[in-house]
């Protein structure tokens, strides 16, 4: 494997001040074990999340990027290399790393809308009942769902129910949030809704997020860090810096290059 | 010559706002009557009364199969003596009892099959090896352990409550969602709080069918095991009262009293089950309440 | 072809049965009585409660029990189905086993002392409870101990008597469970059923419909006749008869065993009923039977009335 | 002072392309036998026979318990004289005619239950009438019906089959996945082809536990309808094989028979539904292999 | 309610030669009942397609989208007005209209990916097992997922799943096919690359497709037609004509002028 065009060399030191990584992923392979089949999702998988990072997978569908946001919440164990959180490797699930999943299914159908933002607090008992119910109907508000707080999942559409998930893993305010395409079945509005609210909450907590996404755009507008996949099995195929763009920065042309820039990384066959 | 769609004008509209009120509407009681189906439940009672009536006058044999008139007069006499009420409740009493157990037994045995692979092989093993064996099998232990009377009689029925809503709570907790599971997992769930908080919820459909089930069976082992640990004379509950009118021959009261359970069974399930699951999962969306 | 079938009950008091179809000889004498081909279905029953359903199904035409269950029957369908016994199927004690040194009569059943009998109240084990009871503590009293019995089936009770270790201190066995209870030291007797309803007192009966008897009363004199047949090879050759039960009925019981069962002069297979009455007046004194008896031949019918029974 | 990430240099790879077979691999027959758990199953098995043993001879009373070496010699010796075997085969001729039909009988009613409302009303109705009715409830029917013999045998194995098994399906049924339902109905499947091709195999899970408690039910009822209905002529099953033995006070020959039970219980459970469970819902991850 | 800016009347005669709407509904509501509770999705719809129309359903997140879909599918009764297909109103689902679901368990997970896709045709007895076989294969080819046709469902990735759902609907080629959110869980390349599929089937066979998208850009670039849904509950807010847009106008002017008015409709509070 060789790595050209690299502008920097992969372990350049960074400015003395410079904080130790939060988490560490190690030349993962992840593979699934199926009766006799093993299927490998991911090759030799290596990144850095420094504290505060909105880091964002980028990948071609299939490519393994929900498998590497399980590993790194604990629900696998990479079958080479190792994944380390805070200088310990990561050895189960755990309410410092909330997920939001990919599944439509990840609410408890037993619990109203409301029921469901708080249960993460109440269950892993960071708040206590009183305070967790104002933060949850807080976050509710937030995505655009108050109306519906006692509302049970099954009597809400895809998006509404992807917005639950995203209330629940704000309410948490936890130090890092693991975010599987989060807006994918939201609209351009609520979608541009909830990419303020997620970076307005970062600002303000400064949590560090692992965001996976299949938009160019919004990788660069969610992310300061990007790493590119390959297809399947995933591999890496490039690590670059969105810090520049933001919100605003939708239209400008540095933007542009840039998303056309990673199009093509993406997209384009390796030879 | 392909088909092409014809091009039309474009067209817009301002909205006015919708009067709230609109958007959410309770249902009036008439409705929500006709979704009970007490009634039509009640036909198909009274429709199976009615074969019974004619079967029973077919073969007009009414020392083998009374019609259900005369059971119906035996009930009423042994309602109105208040015997039958003093054996159901003889009976319920124990039955209660053994069938708590079983839940108990049930949940902490699943619990320990989801949690280890030793439990699950126990599980397994201890299910497919006691759950077919007859309550006989069952009698030297029983009596040696407990005696007669109660701890035995309660033993048997732990034995037909256990093993199959063992199953049934197994079989739902195998069947939760894998994404729920690492939901509850995320939030740092682990163990006895996993199950309580995500598994047993999740499995209710198949924890209330097994609940059906070990109601069931718990009913029919109790009327047999009574005839065997039949508590000394006089006392004993409704399989007493069954075995000893069976015996002596006088069928309209043995027939009284297993209409006694079927009574007990068709208030059990309308008042009890079929609740239990209008709270739970139908509400949820767990269930479908149509196809 | 005609078709007989007979509910038979398990073990050894129904050994008239097992030589009957091991001879075919009911077979034999319907044919002499000019029923040919008569196929015999010999039914394996537990219970006489499931005798009766049978019976009254009519899934059997004959049915064997004890006297009790006879009565019981007769009583019910007195006037409609009419079931009768037709003769007795001989007699054997039921006799009141205990395992404790200080039971020497009913008087020393203390609270804490259990009796097992196959159900409460109702059998006849229990009635001749009942009637000891009365006997020795006064007519008023033949409840006095029923608080202490329990229903268990006679393999089970003879198990706690024999081994020990349970609250069961005291069986009503019918045989061979008594004898077996017996070869036990520490064992010993407290009732026997002779005592109450007199020596040699028929301990089970063959019965059927009136209907049956007078449909086919060629195959209902056959059957008779072969009981009798059955009686007297019995009398004449236990040996041979321990061994016919054995191949009949597979029993892994011990040849020697059941030979020297056959050969105790108090178990015999008479087909003559023997003090069945003072069973029926008792039952129709406590209420168990509503019908009043005046005699054993009310219950009985007509073809063994003149064989002097009781 | 807020926490800001460093800012890092970008790198880029050129892949080469990965060789093939590294993508799918084969476990090896070692980790596979692993995962079959018979080891540890047998385990368990050894344990649970050991307990019987030391029970047995706490108790030291081997008219009511023998112990687990005796009844091994039973077992041994029913099996050489050839008398085990052929009990076995007698009531598992019988034991699977009732219980196919209970199946089918469990699939139909079922079936109209999710077809039609008044199909589920009567569904719920008979089952919660008469499934906790004891078989001696069925055995005048039994017999007015179908006689002494096999007949009333499997009406009665009916009944101890079709009420759990379609119970199960039933709560099976109602959990299918809406979309799943909406998928089949789209492409023209509706009642019973809806049923066989979407209900069935989604409710696949519930179906094998209504299979295995229908199953030991049926063991347990045939084994105690045996001693009522007997057999004719010294024929008769692995119950009567049990209930002669008990009369007779060979309590090492009841336990073999009972120890039979179980033996056919272990295989049916480790050989079949395993199996079928295996090359089924697990297979297709319907059902949780792992926690 | 008021019509304005209405540049032709609803009403408005087409030429002679026009030929009827296929399908039409006619002021929708549709109703969820649960227990005692009532929630209407969608308030006097009204629409019209034509053959070969490929018509957008286009609003924000619960605006009745997935419901109006449902209904045209014959999945769900209009609690008034009604829907009315070749002449004669909807009874009830069908094979004529097969639907790509937004759930990600539309697949019956007991059958492997070239079975899910062969099963439409065989159920529905359009095509014969082994012509059926061939049919999916191709389509298989056709979304990418060729080396995945032996897996089963549960082994696939979100985008995966979705994409054996769009191949399942090609495949059997309906008079209708009604598609709800196919590409929201794929990368922008297999998306595009769907989009491509998408339009050249329909440029050979010519069904009608009615489409459910939360991207503005996607509905220009599918449809020829788009409704405008109003939030929950959903109103018709407008009816817009997007013929001259195809899959390489993307970056054009007048694209972009749509693209922006669309977004005001949509998204601007009404008054
Ligand atoms: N449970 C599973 N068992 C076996 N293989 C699996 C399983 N889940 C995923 N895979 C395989 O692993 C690979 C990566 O899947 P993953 O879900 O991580 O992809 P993804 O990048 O998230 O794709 P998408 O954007 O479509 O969600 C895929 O090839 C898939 O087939
Ligand atoms: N099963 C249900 N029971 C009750 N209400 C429901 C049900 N399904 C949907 N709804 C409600 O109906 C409304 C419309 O839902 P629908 O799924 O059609 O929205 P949608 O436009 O498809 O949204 P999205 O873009 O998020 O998928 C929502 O307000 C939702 O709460
Ligand atoms: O026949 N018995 O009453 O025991
Ligand atoms: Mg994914
Ligand atoms: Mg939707």
């Amino acid at each position: 494997m060789a790595a050209v065009e690299q502008s920097l060399p992969r372990s350049a030191p960074l400015a003395e001040s410079a904080p130790a990584p939060l988490l560490r992923a190690e030349a993962v392979d992840l593979e699934y074990r199926d009766g006799g089949r093993q299927v490998q999702a991911t090759h030799q998988v290596s990144f850095e999340l420094y504290p505060a990072d909105r880091f964002v997978l980028l990948g071609p569908s299939g490519c393994g990027k929900s498998t590497l946001l399980k590993a790194v919440a604990g629900f696998m164990r990479p079958a080479a290399g190792r994944i380390v959180l805070d200088g310990r490797p990561v050895e189960g699930p755990g309410a410092d790393r909330i997920v939001v999943f990919q599944e439509f299914d990840q609410l408890p159908p037993w619990k109203t809308v409301l029921q469901n933002v708080m249960f993460p607090l109440v269950a892993s008992r960071v708040l206590k009942r009183s305070d967790a119910r104002e933060r949850a109907l807080d976050c509710l508000d937030k995505v655009g769902l108050s109306r519906f707080r006692d509302a049970y999942p099954h009597q809400l559409s895809g998006g509404m129910k992807q917005r639950v998930a995203i209330a629940r893993a704000l309410a948490m305010q936890p130090k890092i949030l693991l975010m599987d395409e989060p807006f994918a079945a939201l609209d351009a509005l609520t979608r541009r809704k909830m990419q303020e609210e997620l970076l307005a909450l970062w600002d303000e907590v400064r949590f560090t997020l692992l965001f996976v996404t299949h938009s160019i755009e919004e990788a660069m507008v969610v992310g300061n860090r990007t790493l590119l996949l390959s297809p399947h099995p995933g591999r890496v195929r490039a690590e670059l810096d969105c810090t520049e763009f933001g919100l605003e920065s939708g239209g400008s042309e540095a933007f542009q290059r840039k998303a056309q820039h990673i199009h093509s990384l993406l997209f384009e066959v390796p030879r | 010559m392909k088909t092409t769609p014809p091009i039309r004008g474009e067209y817009e509209y301002t909205l006015e706002p919708l009067p709230e009120r609109r958007q959410v509407r309770v249902l009036d009681w008439r409705a929500r009557l006709g979704e009970q189906g007490w009634l039509r439940k009640l036909l198909i009672v009274a429709l199976l009364v009615l074969g019974w009536e004619l079967i029973a006058r077919h073969f007009a044999n009414p020392l083998l199969l009374p019609s259900a008139s005369d059971t119906l007069t035996a009930v009423t006499g042994g309602l109105a003596s208040g015997e039958l009420p003093v054996r159901v409740w003889g009976s319920l009493a124990v039955l209660l009892k053994g069938y708590a157990i079983g839940i108990v037994l049930a949940l902490a045995l699943t619990s320990l099959a989801v949690m280890t692979r030793f439990g699950r092989d126990l599980l397994s093993t201890l299910t497919s090896m006691f759950s077919p064996l007859p309550a006989i099998a069952l009698l030297p232990i029983a009596l040696l352990w407990f005696g007669l009377g109660e701890g035995s009689l309660i033993f048997v029925l732990v034995h037909s409550v256990l093993w199959p809503m063992a199953l049934n709570v197994f079989t739902g907790f195998q069947s939760v969602s894998p994404t729920l599971k690492m939901a509850g997992r995320n939030y740092g769930l682990r163990g006895p709080r996993l199950v309580a908080h995500i598994l047993i919820p999740a499995a209710l459909p198949s924890i209330f069918s097994g609940l059906r089930i070990g109601w069931a069976f718990s009913w029919r082992t109790l009327i047999a095991a009574e005839m065997v640990f039949g508590a000394s004379s006089g006392q004993g509950g409704l399989g007493w009262y069954i075995y000893q009118n069976r015996n002596e021959l006088i069928t309209d009261n043995v027939f009284a009293g297993l209409a006694m359970v079927i009574v007990i069974g068709l208030l059990v399930e309308n008042l009890l089950f079929d609740n239990l699951e209008r709270l739970t999962v139908r509400r949820w969306g767990m269930s479908a309440e149509q196809h | 072809d005609e078709r007989l079938t007979i509910g038979e009950q398990f073990g050894l008091p129904y050994l008239l049965f097992f030589v009957m179809r091991d001879q075919g000889l009911i077979e034999k004498h319907a044919a002499d009585r000019g029923v040919e081909g008569l196929e015999v279905d010999w039914r394996q029953i537990s219970g006489g409660a499931q005798m009766n359903s049978a019976l009254l199904s009519g899934s059997i035409d004959i049915g064997a029990a004890g006297v009790g269950p006879l009565l019981t029957l007769w009583d019910r369908t007195y006037g409609n189905a009419d079931v009768r016994a037709i003769a007795a199927l001989g007699s054997a004690p039921i006799e009141l086993v205990t395992n404790q040194e200080r039971i020497k009569s009913l008087a020393d059943f203390t609270a804490q002392d259990r009796i097992a009998v196959p159900a409460t109240s109702v059998s006849v084990q229990s009635r001749i409870l009942q009637m000891a009871a009365a006997k020795q503590f006064g007519e008023d009293q033949w409840q006095r101990l029923e608080p202490l019995t329990v229903s268990m089936s006679h393999p089970e009770a003879a198990a706690a008597i024999i081994s020990g270790g349970t609250e069961i201190t005291g069986h009503m066995a019918n045989p061979p469970f008594n004898y077996q209870e017996l070869e036990r030291p520490n064992t010993h007797v407290v009732l026997s059923s002779y005592d109450v309803l007199g020596d040699n007192a028929s301990a089970n009966l063959a019965f059927a419909t009136k209907r049956f008897r007078e449909s086919r009363p060629e195959v209902y004199a056959a059957f008779l006749d072969a009981l009798e047949d059955a009686s007297r090879f019995i009398a004449a050759h236990p040996a041979e008869s321990a061994e016919t039960f054995k191949r009949v009925t597979g029993s892994n019981l011990d040849t020697g065993f059941v030979t020297s069962l056959l050969e105790k002069p108090e178990f015999n297979f008479a087909i003559t009923p023997r003090h069945t009455y003072p069973l029926a007046e008792f039952m129709h004194r406590v209420g168990a039977i509503k019908q009043n008896p005046q005699s054993w031949q009310d219950y009985f019918f007509p073809e063994v009335h003149a064989d002097g029974g009781s």
